[in-house]
């Protein structure tokens, strides 16, 4: 028996992409604005959520190109607002996560994500190599990423004399076994 | 009682403080704490954005260090790890297809038996003890906030309620405290943009600030380590942006407990926040 | 996959199941009305205990469970009943041909 | 040696489309047994069965497969046409292509031979087939009607204007349901009461209607035409018949803070108390859980105050069994409350309220005489806000589907503000305008051309509540998005209309079904739609699926139809789809060892025993007997009976046999 | 056993009883069977560890049931048996004199009451053999149970010993030879004895009486009492009934409630 679910699937679609890598099926979002309504950082966006969305749901190149390039999905903060209040129970910010990592493949990421691309980085780069959070290095990492030499220079010696910034970073004993970790997963590439 | 123990990258730096508030709270209430052996950065905020298998694979090596340990259920007090470990633990149930590929990755076997719990669950457990043990009641009116990760998205984390939690509420009342009745408990504070966007971090925590004062909070209670940071370490920013100088602390539960415990403030941190918490010295002489 | 109607869940002897693998069946859906729902009052409920014992027996016999499926859909619930055929034929044809079976209808066939 | 026709059906393009009928067709004649076969493109059509009729006389045929949709559709049509032709109509079978091969598969040659496999099986069940009589029942003439709303008081009234008694029974102290709580009614704004209060003295008065008030089903037992109802008349804790209403009682009862339920707890009501002025009957109940004779066992004023002695503090509940032959259901909807609401506040907000609540402050009977009031402080709100599908079409809260009613409300109620607050503004937070109904379009446009409501399409995120406003926070799709807040003095959810409590459990009681919300079943979504699957048990109204009232009333004078309809029958005929034992000649006399374990398995009580006698008068064994008229057919004593005595004419092991080893 | 003959003797020479059915010796140290419609026959009755037939298979036979009122030397599994088929109306209340033997005592019982009551006193508790038998079932997975009832079901040759030697078992015309349809195939074949047994399992899940006599006249040794006494244990632990136990009519298969619990039909 047949089920009967033979549509053409677009392949060449980011919405086609997502479903497969995520399950999230576009046509569940039926625009009624909610995830907007409630996002902490909605107002700062050039495309809402709902917008991306909205621009996904058509299938065309011209469309994904818009939403891959844009600066709104480089400003999820992945608070869950939105997909907790979702009458369609889509999870937005998986989307996001997804289409995030599409514009990196695609080198279409928003001139403006640098420096918060830079920061994720460092982040990783720092807990590739140690196993843990480095923060006195992922700031410094970040700075020269982001090349913004100056920013928060009056933060860190308070935090340092409040005990908060240790000079070492924490190395962690299995640090091959990091390593390797970091190696059959985002380096598969 | 005995429970695994998973600090975290920010409880070892810039949260110190909830590190020390949390194990000497649990200690004053007999809670053994087992530390996972030579654990790792669970990758927060940045792993999931950048590559799916290695935010599974993170968490997983977590858990599976802890099932090596022999242990069972498992404390991450930073709502950032725990909401983290839960979504791994839960994507691996879902999809068990990714298995083989992670436990190659953490070159362990991962089973998913361990049970995860937040610091307010643990603590709730213990309200009874904490009500009995309070010396020196917290009679201060509080904003609890719990942020977004705590809470959200609530099919992962199945903690308290989505929207208007009350966990934290009633912890605070048992150790005399009076939590005020305030709208922004689960909103968000700017959380990972701490750093890359702070303009953003000032707006967001900016009204969070705005509202407790207004509603009377003489402290904002926090429980995790994200929060805590956007609320006292970017208070300079903050100020700035509202233009006015807000005082109010933000405080971790744990030091909270701890205070109404009539534990040592020093103990607990509390020197270490950059907004200082005023009252936390004359806090202990109160009846 | 072949329906056999009949009009209750009551009616449906374990005889029927067992003749239906002894036709080479590979898999086997038993379905009716949810319980508490019964067109036919309790009929549902008789057939449910049946199959618990039915069950238990065909598991103490080593037959593969895999491939008889027991659930309630109710004739409002279209989209389940789709739903349901559509997994449990995708399953039982992900299992194969139940040789085992067929070798002992096999030794049947003088 | 049996002569059996196959008659195989395109149903145009449904099974035509997949399946090759003319091979099917050709197939078919190769099955053994089978000296007929065509295929056309309806058989249902007229000339369809005349050709089948012309085949069984000139064929010969002594039985019939005719394969085409589902037998739910048309097995009554083909088995009637076999028997004008006059073969016996339980002589023809269908084979389900439609359902089961064409629509499921795609087209090719294992469709096809598919299609052919399922003739295949059902030729082997006609060569089992045996000639069957249908069986007589008479018929009860008296209908009962569940709930006394617009819908039951419509349907009452419809039979009983028929000629034919009704009982109408209503589990609350009046009759009016919903639609006496509200104000006005789209699209015409003419008073709900207004309308509504002639019909339900209508109802009282009628000969041939019973009203059975603070009344519920407790069991229904029996079949189409036979039913047995038991309805329990709840204690109003005082003799109706003494009581004249006149009132004092309620006047007198110092207990005047009970939340009141017709207001939607935005008023408070005595203890012993009428629903509302107009209530029918005009007789007060005790409300037993707030009374404080009832809590202190001390009081007792009212009795102390009625001029004829009517109360009755030692009432008990009555059970009262009644002979009905059709049974109607109108039991209603009920809202989603404002506490399913997390992100609005679970309710905690006063002045955040849902539609039957609005309803109630804008009517002249209402808490506030129909002045706008917020419930917090009773100031006059200036700004309010109005969020269709609060709770509809939302699959997080449960509820995927479209209350329906909603639109039109909504529209009504910002409608109704403007008239009351002229200055004041309305803002309707809406996904989609469902406005299809004479009149209703044009009653939106009037709510936003004329009394300029703001229509904003987006849903609300969240509502907090700062210095005495309500912060609400929308979004405008229709501006890309653009985060919306609006500092309301009042919200209104327009919340999903949900099945009623305890609705699941009265269709257990009947035996109908309901959906996976707890609205009941209807035989047919198309074409019988105030049936339910069990006979002579009809539907009217938003038990069935949202409606809005002239939908209710429509649908309501359907049921009265088809119940006056099955009364015009002084019997009825039923189905021969029964079960029997086994009988043969001395000494074996039945296969039936008389062990009696199908007489617990009957859901029916339709097995009895029979002593087979020797002609000396001695018992030589006990056998079972199965009562054709209680028999339903539902099979469970076949299944569970060791010896195969009992067999289900219709469904016969013999059939099923045949039937499964053709698979 | 002094006293049953004492007490057996007495009930035939007043006529009470018109036969006294117990055991007496058979080949080697077996015991078989015996009835004894006179006093005098009465000596060779026997009781002991080797009696272990359940003899209330004898007392639904049309010869005995002509015969009249019976006295049988019951053990409790024949208790339970008897019992069992007066619920099922397979024989009438009183028509048997019950002298039950158990653990050396002997109580006379004469109604189904009686029985009942007397039952209620001891629980059922299966031997320690069977059960670890069907625990060795239990451990072994689908496809080894598979394997292993398909070796030995492989011997039997249909011969209906376990059938004709189970007093539950009474029915005249047995389903296996239903013809008008042929459910279960009458060769002794693969697919023929598979059903065979899966039928009779299932008839018995619910009121088998566990005595095990269906094993112990398997001629080639298969162990079918396995089948039975694990459904009918199923039965016991799905909805905590028990055959022979009641006098009313209580087997499960034709009752049931609203909230049995199952965790597979979905």
């Amino acid at each position: 028996m047949n089920s009967g679910s033979h549509h053409d699937h677009h392949e060449d679609t980011l919405a086609w992409r997502i479903q497969q890598a995520t399950g999230v099926k576009l046509a569940h979002c039926y625009q009624c604005g909610k995830c907007a309504a409630g996002c902490p950082v909605a107002d700062q966006m050039d495309l809402p959520p709902c917008q991306v969305f909205r621009m996904l749901q058509y299938g065309l190149p011209e469309y994904d190109k818009r939403v891959l390039e844009s600066e709104g999905i480089w400003l999820c903060l992945a608070c869950e607002t939105c997909s907790t209040r979702c009458p369609q129970e889509v999870e937005i910010p998986k989307v996001m996560d997804f289409i995030r990592g599409e514009a990196l493949r695609l080198n279409l990421a928003h001139p403006r994500s640098r420096d918060i691309l830079a920061f994720h980085r460092a982040f990783l780069d720092s807990i590739e190599y140690t196993g843990r959070l480095y923060e006195v290095g992922l700031v410094a990492d970040y700075k020269v990423r982001s090349r913004h030499f100056l920013k928060d220079v009056m933060l860190a010696p308070k935090m340092y004399v409040k005990g908060k910034l240790g000079l070492l970073p924490h190395l962690i004993k299995n640090r091959r076994g990091m390593k390797h970790l970091f190696k059959h997963t985002i380096g598969k590439g | 009682m005995r429970i695994g123990y998973y600090p975290g990258c920010s409880l070892l730096g810039s949260s110190r403080e909830f590190d020390e508030s949390a194990r000497a709270v649990l200690k004053a209430l007999g809670v053994e704490l087992v530390e996972v052996p030579d654990w790792n950065c669970c990758g927060a905020s940045s792993a999931h954005i950048l590559n799916h298998e290695l935010s599974i694979a993170l968490p997983a090596r977590i858990l599976a260090l802890a099932e090596q340990a022999g242990i069972s259920e498992i404390l991450a007090p930073c709502a950032a790890c725990s909401n983290r470990l839960l979504s791994a633990q839960q994507e691996l149930e879902k999809h068990p297809e990714l298995l083989p590929g992670i436990e190659k990755a953490i070159g362990m076997p991962y089973k998913g038996s361990v049970k995860i719990v937040n610091i307010l669950e643990v603590l709730d457990r213990l309200k009874v003890l904490i009500s009995v043990l309070t010396t020196a009641p917290f009679r201060k009116k509080v904003a609890s906030y719990y942020g977004c990760l705590l809470v959200r998205p609530p099919r992962v984390v199945n903690f308290d309620r989505p929207e208007d939690p009350q966990s934290m509420d009633l912890l605070l009342k048992a150790v005399g405290a009076t939590p005020v009745e305030w709208p922004f408990k689960t909103e968000c504070c700017g959380a990972a943009f701490s750093v890359t966007r702070t303009d953003i971090v000032a707006k967001l925590s900016g009204k969070l600030v705005q509202d407790a004062v207004k509603r009377g909070a003489d402290a904002i209670v926090v429980a995790c380590p994200m929060c805590h940071s956007n609320l006292d370490l970017r208070r300079a920013e903050i100020n700035e942006y509202l233009q006015k100088e807000y005082a109010v602390p933000a405080m971790f539960i744990t030091q909270v407990v701890g205070l109404a415990l009539g534990l040592d403030p020093k103990a607990l941190g509390l020197h270490r926040h950059l907004v200082p918490v005023a009252f936390a010295e004359t806090a202990g002489v109160q009846s | 996959m072949r329906v056999l109607r009949v009009p209750c869940t009551g009616r449906i002897d374990y005889m029927m199941v067992l003749k239906a693998l002894h036709k080479g069946a590979d898999g086997v859906i038993v379905s009716g009305c949810h319980p508490n729902d019964c067109h036919y009052t309790s009929g549902n409920y008789h057939a449910r205990r049946r199959w618990m014992v039915f069950k238990k027996m065909m598991e103490v016999m080593g037959v593969d469970m895999r491939r008889i499926t027991f659930s309630w859909v109710s004739a409002a619930e279209g989209a389940r009943w789709a739903q349901l055929v559509n997994e449990v034929t995708d399953q039982v044809r992900a299992l194969g041909p139940y040789t085992e079976f067929r070798q002992v209808i096999g030794a049947g066939i003088e | 040696m049996s002569r059996i026709g196959v008659f195989t059906c395109h149903c145009g393009e449904n099974i035509g489309a997949t399946v090759d009928c003319v091979k099917v067709a050709e197939m078919c004649k190769d099955i053994p047994g089978v000296v007929h076969s065509v295929e056309y493109k309806y058989m249902c059509s007229d000339p369809g069965q005349r050709q089948m009729q012309e085949a069984i006389k000139e064929h010969k045929l002594d039985g019939v497969v005719v394969a085409a949709c589902s037998p739910r559709m048309h097995e009554p049509t083909f088995r009637r046409a076999a028997g004008d032709a006059g073969i016996n109509p339980y002589m023809c079978e269908m084979a389900n292509l439609r359902e089961h091969c064409s629509w499921v598969h795609e087209k090719g040659e294992a469709t096809t031979q598919k299609a052919a496999d399922l003739i295949r099986v059902l030729v082997e069940k006609v060569k089992h087939n045996e000639p069957l009589h249908p069986i007589k029942v008479p018929v009860t003439r008296t209908a009962m009607v569940i709930g006394g709303g617009v819908g039951g008081i419509q349907v009452a009234l419809d039979i009983a204007n028929g000629g034919h008694k009704v009982v109408l029974v209503e589990k609350s102290p009046s009759i009016g349901g919903h639609m006496s709580q509200l104000s006005e009614t789209f699209p015409t704004l003419d008073c709900s009461q207004c309308i509504l209060t002639p019909r339900m003295v209508e109802a009282a008065q009628h000969p041939n209607i019973t009203l059975m008030t603070y009344s519920e089903v407790e069991k229904v037992d029996g079949f189409i035409g036979n039913f047995k109802v038991t309805v329990r008349k709840k204690a109003r804790k005082l003799d109706e018949h003494l009581c004249t209403g006149c009132g004092l009682c309620i006047q007198k009862c110092p207990n005047k803070k009970i939340s009141d339920e017709f207001n939607e707890g935005l008023g408070t009501r005595t203890a012993i108390y009428v629903p509302f002025p107009q209530a029918v009957p005009n007789k007060p109940v005790i409300d037993t859980l707030n009374c404080t004779y009832y809590k202190t066992g001390k009081c007792k004023v009212c009795e102390k105050m009625c001029p004829t002695n009517a109360i009755r503090f030692d009432q008990e509940d009555e059970l009262v069994t009644l002979d009905i032959g059709a049974i109607v259901l109108a039991t209603g909807f009920k809202l989603m409350k404002t506490d399913a609401f997390p992100e609005y506040g679970y309710g905690k907000h006063k002045d955040i309220i849902d539609g039957m609540q609005f309803e109630r402050l804008a009517s002249a009977s209402g808490p506030t005489s129909g002045v706008m009031k917020r419930p917090s402080d009773g100031r006059s709100p200036e700004t309010v806000v109005f969020i269709a599908c609060s709770g509809s079409r939302d699959r997080a809260k449960g509820v995927p589907y479209c209350s329906k009613i909603c639109c039109m409300y909504t529209a009504k109620h910002a409608m109704l503000y403007k008239h009351k607050v002229h200055s004041g503004k309305a803002y309707v937070f809406y996904m989609d305008i469902r406005a299809a109904g004479k009149d209703y379009d044009e009653f939106v446009r009037r709510a936003i051309e004329e009394d300029e409501v703001k229509y904003i399409r987006g849903r609300v995120s969240k509502i907090y509540e700062e210095d005495g406003k309500l912060i609400v926070m929308g979004a405008d799709t229709l501006m890309g998005g653009e985060p919306v807040v609006i500092k309301a003095d009042m919200v209104v959810l327009a919340t999903a209309v949900q099945s009623n409590d305890r609705s699941e459990e009265l269709a257990q009681t009947l035996h109908v079904s309901y959906d996976s919300y707890g609205f009941f079943a209807e035989a047919h979504p198309k074409l019988r739609p105030v049936e339910t699957n069990t006979a002579g048990i009809f539907l009217a109204g938003a038990c069935q699926a949202p409606r809005d009232i002239p939908e209710t009333v429509a649908q309501a004078s359907g049921a009265a139809a088809k119940v006056v309809g099955l009364f015009s029958n002084e019997e009825l005929t039923r189905e021969p789809i029964v079960a029997v034992v086994n009988r043969q000649a001395a000494p074996v006399y039945s296969t039936c060892v008389g062990c009696f374990i199908c007489q617990g398995a009957c859901p029916y009580q339709a097995i009895e025993q029979e002593e087979i006698m020797a002609r000396s008068g001695e018992v030589i064994m006990t056998l079972a007997r199965i009562n054709p008229g209680l028999c339903q057919g539902c099979g469970t004593c076949v299944a569970t009976c060791r010896t195969k005595a009992i067999d289900l004419q219709g469904f016969s092991n013999e059939q099923l046999y045949a039937e499964l080893m053709t698979l | 056993m002094e006293a049953v003959i004492q007490r057996a003797k007495e009930l035939l020479e007043q006529g009470e009883v018109k036969a006294v059915l117990g055991y007496a010796k058979g080949t080697g140290s077996a015991r078989r069977p015996h009835f004894a419609r006179q006093a005098g026959q009465l000596d060779k009755l026997v009781m002991d560890e080797a009696c272990v037939q359940n003899l209330a298979v004898y007392v639904t036979k049309h010869e005995v049931k002509k015969l009249g009122k019976v006295a049988v030397v019951a053990l409790p599994v024949t208790q339970r048996a008897i019992l069992q088929l007066m619920a099922e109306r397979q024989l009438r209340d009183g028509s048997l004199a019950i002298l039950a033997v158990d653990d050396g005592a002997v109580k006379e019982l004469d109604s189904a009451s009686a029985l009942e009551e007397h039952l209620a006193l001891k629980a059922q508790v299966l031997n320690a053999k069977d059960k670890a038998s069907l625990a060795d079932l239990e451990a072994m997975d689908q496809g080894q149970r598979w394997a292993y009832w398909q070796k030995e079901l492989s011997r039997c040759m249909k011969c209906y010993a376990c059938r004709n030697t189970c007093p539950m078992c009474y029915c005249d015309h047995c389903t296996m030879d239903c013809n008008r349809p042929q459910w279960v195939p009458v060769a002794s074949h693969g697919i023929g004895n598979l059903e065979y047994h899966m039928v009779r399992t299932m008839h018995l899940a619910g009121r088998c009486v566990e005595c095990g006599d269906c094993g112990r006249a398997c001629p080639v040794g298969i162990p079918v009492h396995l089948l039975t006494i694990g459904a009918e244990e199923t039965v016991h632990e799905l909805f905590g009934q028990r055959a022979g136990h009641k006098a009313k009519l209580d087997y499960a298969l034709s009752t049931f409630k609203t909230d049995d619990k199952e965790s597979f039909i979905r």
